[in-house]
């Protein structure tokens, strides 16, 4: 079933935290490092922010990936957060896993905001990894499909 | 009459399933009997209750009603109904058939619901006769002779062979189709076989539950009953219950924003939900209680109240024997009773 | 119905030149509720601000998109810039096109197409915000020190200085703290009492101070700028106003037998005391668990010398209330209890110390008026072995993970003293290593080994017995030389790990801060906030955030001050709007959301409400404080009926962008 | 058993002690039973029942009964002592309004089990030294006892009472040895696509009826987020597979932690689904990255997932080290 032609572009979601990850990304834009225009990113204040049901409906609306980037553990803005975050994401991708959806759709990455270099290669090697299993067919809404 | 032999039931399905599609009960893993389209491989399930019911097939849980795409100010609207096909249900009992009587009450009176009637359209119901009723079954309460089925085509078994008689024209061409298949056959036995299975009912706990009772000669009187309270208090407010009947009709209309363009669709809907019919205004039942009782006077008055005496219920027994805290329609009508 | 306006920057050829900023403008321009969209070369600019300005009242927009650089660069600007314009400022949003967009792509087509989706969500955003308004929140201008070592002494010193009430809550009958034990301070030998008490009295004098002398902190309620605490004055059964601290009472008190804690037990005291001479205030203060007219009603001496007539046995805790701006924790340090020791015979031989201990035996003060006598047999020790780190780095769960980090030097001091004093004394230092990073410190260890001859062995101490002669046996390797020796010693002395005062748990519960696993206060950032916790309005001041010598104290002391003088200079404080809320009607009050905020924010109460079926039903809800939350979201995932929602980054908002981005 | 606890039902009345009584009635059938509220001696008497078929967790309408006047008197077996036990711990149960007696548990039968095997019109059930004998329209019928226990019981964690105010029978001891993730560690070593098989096919029976949450003691949401339109996420239908998919993942997201694996998803599912499959996975995802919890175990602990652990917490990538692809 895997539509796995040159031409695939996914659709790449990325929750990034707004005082690392979202920062890292803006490094990563300052000094010019490029990644794929597949990712698009939405910012939150931390990574403790990103609901399961965020991840759930972009899949729902047609992303095949998606990405959730925190500040390291030990580093939150917000002391805990990303500790928070790191249980809940866990489990959460461990219960996709365990529905048979594909582990390489998503991912959670600590990216400082130092890290533009960081952030990236991360983007550039999840895109990679989600252009390799094509098109998320497990977890999308067919009413949501482009025609 | 014209029968068939129980050995080439396969040659059968294979007959009717080459011109249209064939639904029927067949085993799941777990036990329990749902409908299957029939393809190679695929067995008629002895035990006909279905845990949905054939309602499925012309009211489906979720039917896409219109749709609208908008290019800049634009709106566009799209009716997306494709040509029906055509198809049979087989092995339909009874109560079942009736509901169908029910919904076409709902559906087929002006204004005729378009969606429903281009299903009944092209759908042939075929019925069973009930060989091993159950505990949970009351139809006879409603009058309905499970051994006498109605819809396009009633069939009967002996153990041996399949008879089919057509009751509507639907049905005659039915048999026709299949007529090659079909030989004359003698209904000696199977007359004794219906004859048991009106005794096994007698003999069934439901046997004596009577609806005389009810209709809608004492709306005021159910209505304002004090047992309301008792008897709902454990109702979890599931739709269990609405979903596995087959004459609740309720549905809910909703819009679907895809990312491009809107999906207007219908999905059932349960009196039982907190939210069912809210309206702008809020809701006109907000307890549980109101919600319960809105259920049961809707089968057992108001729907006889509004069509000649014709309850809403079949006594199928799918609510009996689903609902989570096994209260339902036989403990209502038996703690409600005025006589 | 919105009215939007889009508005693309061009950032000179920033974004320009990547990205087809007209092509954005028109794209977004079709959006549904988008009345205005254009295009200029500088946004941020002057003039840029004066289009978005006019277009915002030209056009009566009721939100505003800038597709321009990160929000982290000029979001404020145009938020200022809506509201000088009418329009609330929380109803713009930035989509990032020049750093996450045209920055990191090179072909112009696809970047195009990413700049217009960016530009749709922001969109599919803005849709959905709602005017938010920061709260103004009162500070109540009086600060709270909750400890009054030299940590607490410097803080409250400095914030009344810049002339703000503040009082001194200490659990002990003085003010002074550890610093008020030790005999001399490194690494320049002066006396630690020189420097310490004079600041205590000028504490005791200042009249912007009141020191709550032998009280605790009961309960914290309230947020920053305005705390309630309830302080629970313990009865010292002298009256504090009348007591002239005389000391008659004291010379009459014929139960003489109770170990003396200042001197840590070495010596005894009598039951009504005043812990030392210098003690601030200076109030005499009965035991009872000593006293015999407390505990049989049978003496009352010191009632009938007191001139002044402050004894007053029938004397029970009192509680006070008071408000304040802002908490500064400041509950210092303790040696750990070294029962678990065996193999230093702490417990069996009196001439086992610690360096506490130590510091007492030579004080002048002290015991022994400080000549330094082995406690056993008042004779004069001849040769002293210190055993460094006993409990500090340790990975058992007999001591504790961390560097106690004063050990070093103050052994080196101990050891500096002894020699220079006694030189007939031969000095032995175990060690694991010498870490001496502070100005001076290296020079300070080095003089003691090269000027002292102090011996320094790097080694462990495996055993101390005492031995039937008096003397005590002290078996150890010496790591470099790879030999086991035995030295017959005269004393042993421990350099205890010292550990947060056990009081500091309990009272970062009442002040919902956060600790680590070894009971020290976490500060708000590693690097960057260290005086402040995480929650607004409470500061760190001294070893309770993690062990410091005294001018490291002194420096958080101030700094700690300085937070504290930042937020007492405002009148009220302007709280962030993006901040949770909880939707009363759908708690339910399972207190998750409590569970995970990390400042406190959350509180519940019992409600009355109305309930859908017409009853009235008492619920427990959750409430947010906005002047406390900081908006993190922790609680908004918790909450699983959805009640708890994020003003800023509210459910539907992230749900829009991401059905924008990906449609 | 149930005669002791009807005579210590009355007493409790009589004494003053409790108003009123929550446990089961019985029904038209053998195996009917409805979780109930008896307020006199009389209805007791009637139709209290306490049998093989009464495997209703009756904690979740304490949150109800707890908030009336007065005190109830609840029957509850070791695994309802949990779901009580966690409600209290949120807030949800008033517990001085209730009266707890811990009574014996399971394992309970599943009338289900019977019907499956074509037993049917069933008169009667009586269960003789581990054979059931029932009496049917069609004659009897007998088959073997545990053929026909109730799903929740067949993995029973524990027959302990966690919290009570009064016992009657022998107390339990937690089973550590229930084998109760065995189904859920096997699917885990299937692969993702035979994993996504099973999953579709049982996920796509579901007709949303919402009885699996409805049932939940630990969905006592004021509003579930399924039926509030201002969540973004409600709906009333599974009109796709992914809203399949979606309500069941969120309603487990929602309780993980929080689910003390009382089984009535799975007992109430009209269509048979191992909903609590999808709640055992992460009980055993908490057990072994997080450290055993048992939630409902005690009303003090924090649970997993409103905790953390700075150090020793694994990262989310731990997915892809375990179990099969």
């Amino acid at each position: 079933m895997q539509v796995n032609d040159n031409n695939f572009e996914p659709v790449i979601v990325a929750f990034c935290c707004n005082w690392c990850s979202y920062a890292g990304a803006d490094l990563s834009g300052t000094n010019r490092l490029n990644y794929p225009t597949n990712v698009k990113i939405i910012r939150v204040p931390c990574s403790c922010r990103v609901n399961p049901m965020f991840i759930l409906r972009a899949f729902q609306r047609g992303a095949d990936g998606v990405i959730i980037c925190g500040c390291h553990p030990g580093d939150c803005h917000y002391t805990s957060g990303n500790y928070y975050a790191r249980r809940r994401i866990t489990l959460l991708y461990s219960m996709l896993d365990f529905l048979g959806i594909e582990r390489d759709r998503t991912r959670l990455e600590w990216v400082s905001a130092a890290e533009g270099a960081k952030f990236a290669a991360t983007m550039e090697s999840f895109t990679e990894q989600v252009k390799a299993l094509g098109p998320n067919r497990r977890l999308e809404d067919l009413r949501c499909r482009k025609q | 009459m014209l029968m068939i032999s129980l050995d080439r039931l396969d040659e059968l399905f294979a007959a009717v399933a080459a011109k249209q599609t064939l639904y029927l009960p067949a085993d799941r893993e777990d036990g329990q009997a749902e409908y299957r389209r029939w393809e190679d491989g695929v067995k008629l399930s002895s035990r006909l209750n279905t845990v949905r019911s054939a309602k499925d097939f012309f009211f489906p849980q979720t039917e896409d009603l219109v749709e609208f795409k908008m290019e800049g100010k634009n709106i566009e609207v799209i009716d997306p109904r494709k040509e029906s096909e055509d198809f049979v249900v087989f092995g339909v009992r009874a109560c079942d058939a009736r509901s169908f009587t029910i919904l076409d009450k709902v559906y087929l009176v002006e204004p005729v619901d378009s969606y429903y009637k281009t299903r009944r359209d092209h759908g042939t119901v075929v019925t069973m006769a009930c060989t091993r009723p159950e505990e949970t079954c009351f139809c006879r309460t409603f009058g309905i002779d499970p051994t006498a089925p109605e819809g396009d085509c009633a069939c009967w078994s002996d153990g041996e062979s399949l008879f089919f008689r057509a009751n509507t024209e639907k049905g005659e061409k039915f048999v026709d189709s299949i007529s090659s298949l079909l030989d004359e056959g003698d209904t000696e036995k199977l007359e004794k076989i219906n004859e048991r299975t009106r005794d096994v009912l007698s003999k069934m706990p439901l046997a004596n539950l009577s609806a005389e009772n009810f209709g809608g000669d004492k709306l005021n009187e159910y209505f304002n009953s004090d047992k309301w309270g008792e008897l709902s208090e454990a109702c979890l407010g599931c739709g269990t219950c609405t979903f596995v009947c087959p004459t609740c009709q309720c549905y809910d209309i909703r819009d679907f924003d895809t990312g491009h363009g809107i999906k207007r669709f219908r999905c059932w809907d349960s009196c039982m939900y907190s939210d069912f019919t809210k309206m702008a205004h809020g809701n006109p039942r907000l307890t549980q209680l109101e919600r319960f009782r809105q259920r049961f006077m809707h089968k057992l008055v108001y729907f006889p109240a509004n069509n000649n005496g014709e309850f809403g219920c079949v006594g199928c027994g799918r609510c009996l024997s689903k609902c989570p805290i096994s209260m339902n329609i036989v403990k209502v009508m038996k703690a409600l009773e005025v006589k | 119905m919105q009215r939007i306006g889009v508005f693309v920057c061009h950032c000179g050829t920033n974004i320009a030149a990547t990205v087809d900023v007209k092509a954005v403008a028109e794209a977004l321009g079709h959006e549904p509720g988008v009345v205005i969209s254009q295009d200029y070369q500088y946004m941020c600019s002057e003039s840029g601000q004066n289009l978005v300005k006019d277009a915002i009242k030209e056009h009566n927009l009721s939100g505003i998109v800038i597709c321009s650089c990160s929000p982290r660069m000029h979001e404020n600007t145009f938020r200022k810039a809506a509201a000088a314009a009418g329009l609330n400022p929380y109803l713009v949003e930035i989509a990032n096109i020049r750093e996450q967009c045209s920055w990191i792509h090179r072909d112009i087509a696809t970047a195009t197409e990413k700049a217009i989706i960016l530009g749709k969500a922001a969109v599919a955003k803005v849709h959905l915000n709602t005017p938010l308004t920061s709260m103004e929140s009162p500070v109540v201008k009086r600060a709270l020190v909750i400890g009054g070592g030299i940590a607490g002494i410097q803080t409250a010193l400095d914030i009344a200085e810049a002339g703000f009430d503040v009082d001194i809550v200490e659990k002990e009958a003085t003010i002074g703290g550890k610093m008020a034990q030790i005999d001399k301070t490194f690494p320049t030998l002066d006396c630690a009492a020189c420097i310490l008490t004079p600041k205590m009295v000028e504490a005791s004098q200042n009249e912007k101070i009141h020191i709550y002398a032998f009280s605790e902190v009961e309960a914290v309620k309230g947020f920053v700028g305005n705390f309630t605490v309830k302080i629970k004055r313990k009865a010292r059964y002298v009256d504090e106003v009348k007591c002239t601290g005389c000391g008659a009472c004291i010379e009459k008190c014929p139960m003489k037998k109770v170990p003396n804690e200042f001197n840590m037990g070495l010596d005894n005291r009598h039951a009504v005391y005043i812990p030392f001479a210098q003690a601030v205030p200076k109030i005499a203060t009965i035991d009872p668990n000593y006293c015999m007219m407390l505990k049989n009603g049978k003496c009352g001496l010191c009632s009938k010398v007191c001139a002044a007539g402050a004894i007053d046995y029938k004397q029970q805790d009192s509680f006070i209330e008071e408000k304040y701006g802002a908490i500064v924790v400041a509950t210092g340090f303790n040696p750990i209890k070294l029962d678990k020791y065996d193999e230093f015979s702490y417990n069996t031989c009196p001439d086992v110390v610690t360096s506490l201990e130590l510091e007492r035996l030579m004080n002048a003060a002290g015991p022994n008026g400080g000549t330094l006598l082995r406690p056993s047999d008042k004779s004069h020790p001849h040769t002293i072995v210190f055993v460094q780190c006993v409990g500090s780095r340790c990975s058992d769960e007999k001591g504790k993970p961390y560097c106690s980090k004063i050990c070093c030097m103050y052994t080196a001091k101990h050891a500096m003293l002894i020699r220079d004093k006694y030189p007939d004394t031969e000095v032995y230092v175990f060690y694991i290593d010498v870490r001496t990073p502070g100005k001076n410190f290296d020079e300070f260890y080095r003089r003691a080994v090269e000027q002292y001859n102090v011996h320094y062995i790097k080694g462990m101490v495996g055993k101390v017995t005492p031995k039937s002669d008096g003397k005590i046996d002290v078996q150890a390797s010496d790591l470099l030389s790879n030999e086991q020796l035995h030295i017959d010693a005269d004393m042993v002395v421990l350099a205890a790990a010292i550990e947060p005062d056990k009081t500091a748990r309990p009272l970062a519960t009442m002040l919902t801060t956060q600790m680590d696993t070894n009971d020290f206060f976490t500060e708000a950032h590693p690097k960057l906030r260290p005086v402040e916790s995480a929650t607004a309005g409470i500061f760190l001041s001294g070893a309770c955030q993690g062990p410091k010598d005294i001018p490291e104290t002194v420096a958080q002391g101030s700094a700690a001050a300085a937070k504290a003088i930042g937020l007492l200079c405002k009148n009220s404080i302007t709280c962030n709007p993006c901040v949770a809320h909880s939707d009363e009607l759908m708690c339910n009050g399972c207190s998750s959301c409590e569970k995970v905020r990390p400042y406190g924010a959350i509180t519940y109460s019992d409600k009355e409400f109305r309930m859908p079926d017409r009853t009235i039903a008492v619920r427990r809800v959750a409430s947010v404080n906005p002047a406390v939350c900081q908006g993190c979201g922790a609680c908004t995932v918790a909450c699983p009926s959805g009640a708890m929602d994020l003003s800023g980054f509210s459910n539907s908002q992230i749900m829009a962008e991401v059905d924008a981005i990906c449609k | 058993m149930q005669e002791a606890m009807i005579n210590r039902a009355k007493e409790l009345m009589a004494d003053g002690t409790v108003s009123r009584v929550i446990g089961w009635k019985r029904g038209e059938f053998a195996y009917d039973i409805t979780p109930a509220v008896f307020e006199t001696a009389e209805e007791i008497d009637s139709d209290f029942v306490c049998d093989d078929f009464t495997a209703a967790n009756v904690s979740k309408y304490l949150i109800k009964e707890s908030r009336k006047e007065g005190r109830i008197l609840a029957f509850l077996k070791p695994c309802d002592t949990y779901s009580f036990n966690q409600l209290i711990k949120e807030h949800r149960i008033i517990r001085e309004n209730v009266y707890v007696i811990g009574i014996p548990g399971g394992p309970k039968l599943d009338a289900e089990k019977l019907k499956a095997r074509g037993i049917t019109g069933i008169l009667g059930v009586r269960n003789e030294k581990g054979t059931l004998h029932i009496d049917t329209v069609y004659g009897e019928e007998t088959m073997p006892m545990f053929e026909a226990i109730l799903g929740k019981c067949e993995n029973c964690k524990s027959t302990k009472h966690v919290v009570y105010d009064e016992l009657m029978g022998e107390e339990g001891e937690v089973i550590a040895d229930s084998g109760r993730f065995d189904r859920v560690a096997e699917l885990e070593n299937m692969t993702a696509q035979q994993r996504f098989e099973f999953w579709r096919e049982q996920l796509s029976k579901c007709i949303r009826c919402n009885a699996c949450r409805n049932v939940c003691p630990a969905c006592s949401c004021e509003n579930c987020v399924f039926d509030n339109p201002d969540s973004g996420i409600s709906n009333k239908a599974a009109a796709d597979s992914f809203e399949e998919n979606n309500f069941h993942i969120i309603r487990a997201f929602h309780v993980a932690g929080r689910c003390t694996d009382c089984g009535e998803c799975s007992r109430v599912c009209p269509q048979n689904i191992p909903l609590h499959l999808l709640n055992r996975k992460f009980i055993k995802d908490i057990n072994e990255l997080y450290g055993e919890y048992q939630a409902g175990e005690d009303t003090t602990s924090r649970a997993p997932l409103t905790n953390y652990n700075a150090d020793e917490d694994c990262e989310p990538s731990i997915v892809h080290e375990r179990g099969a692809e």
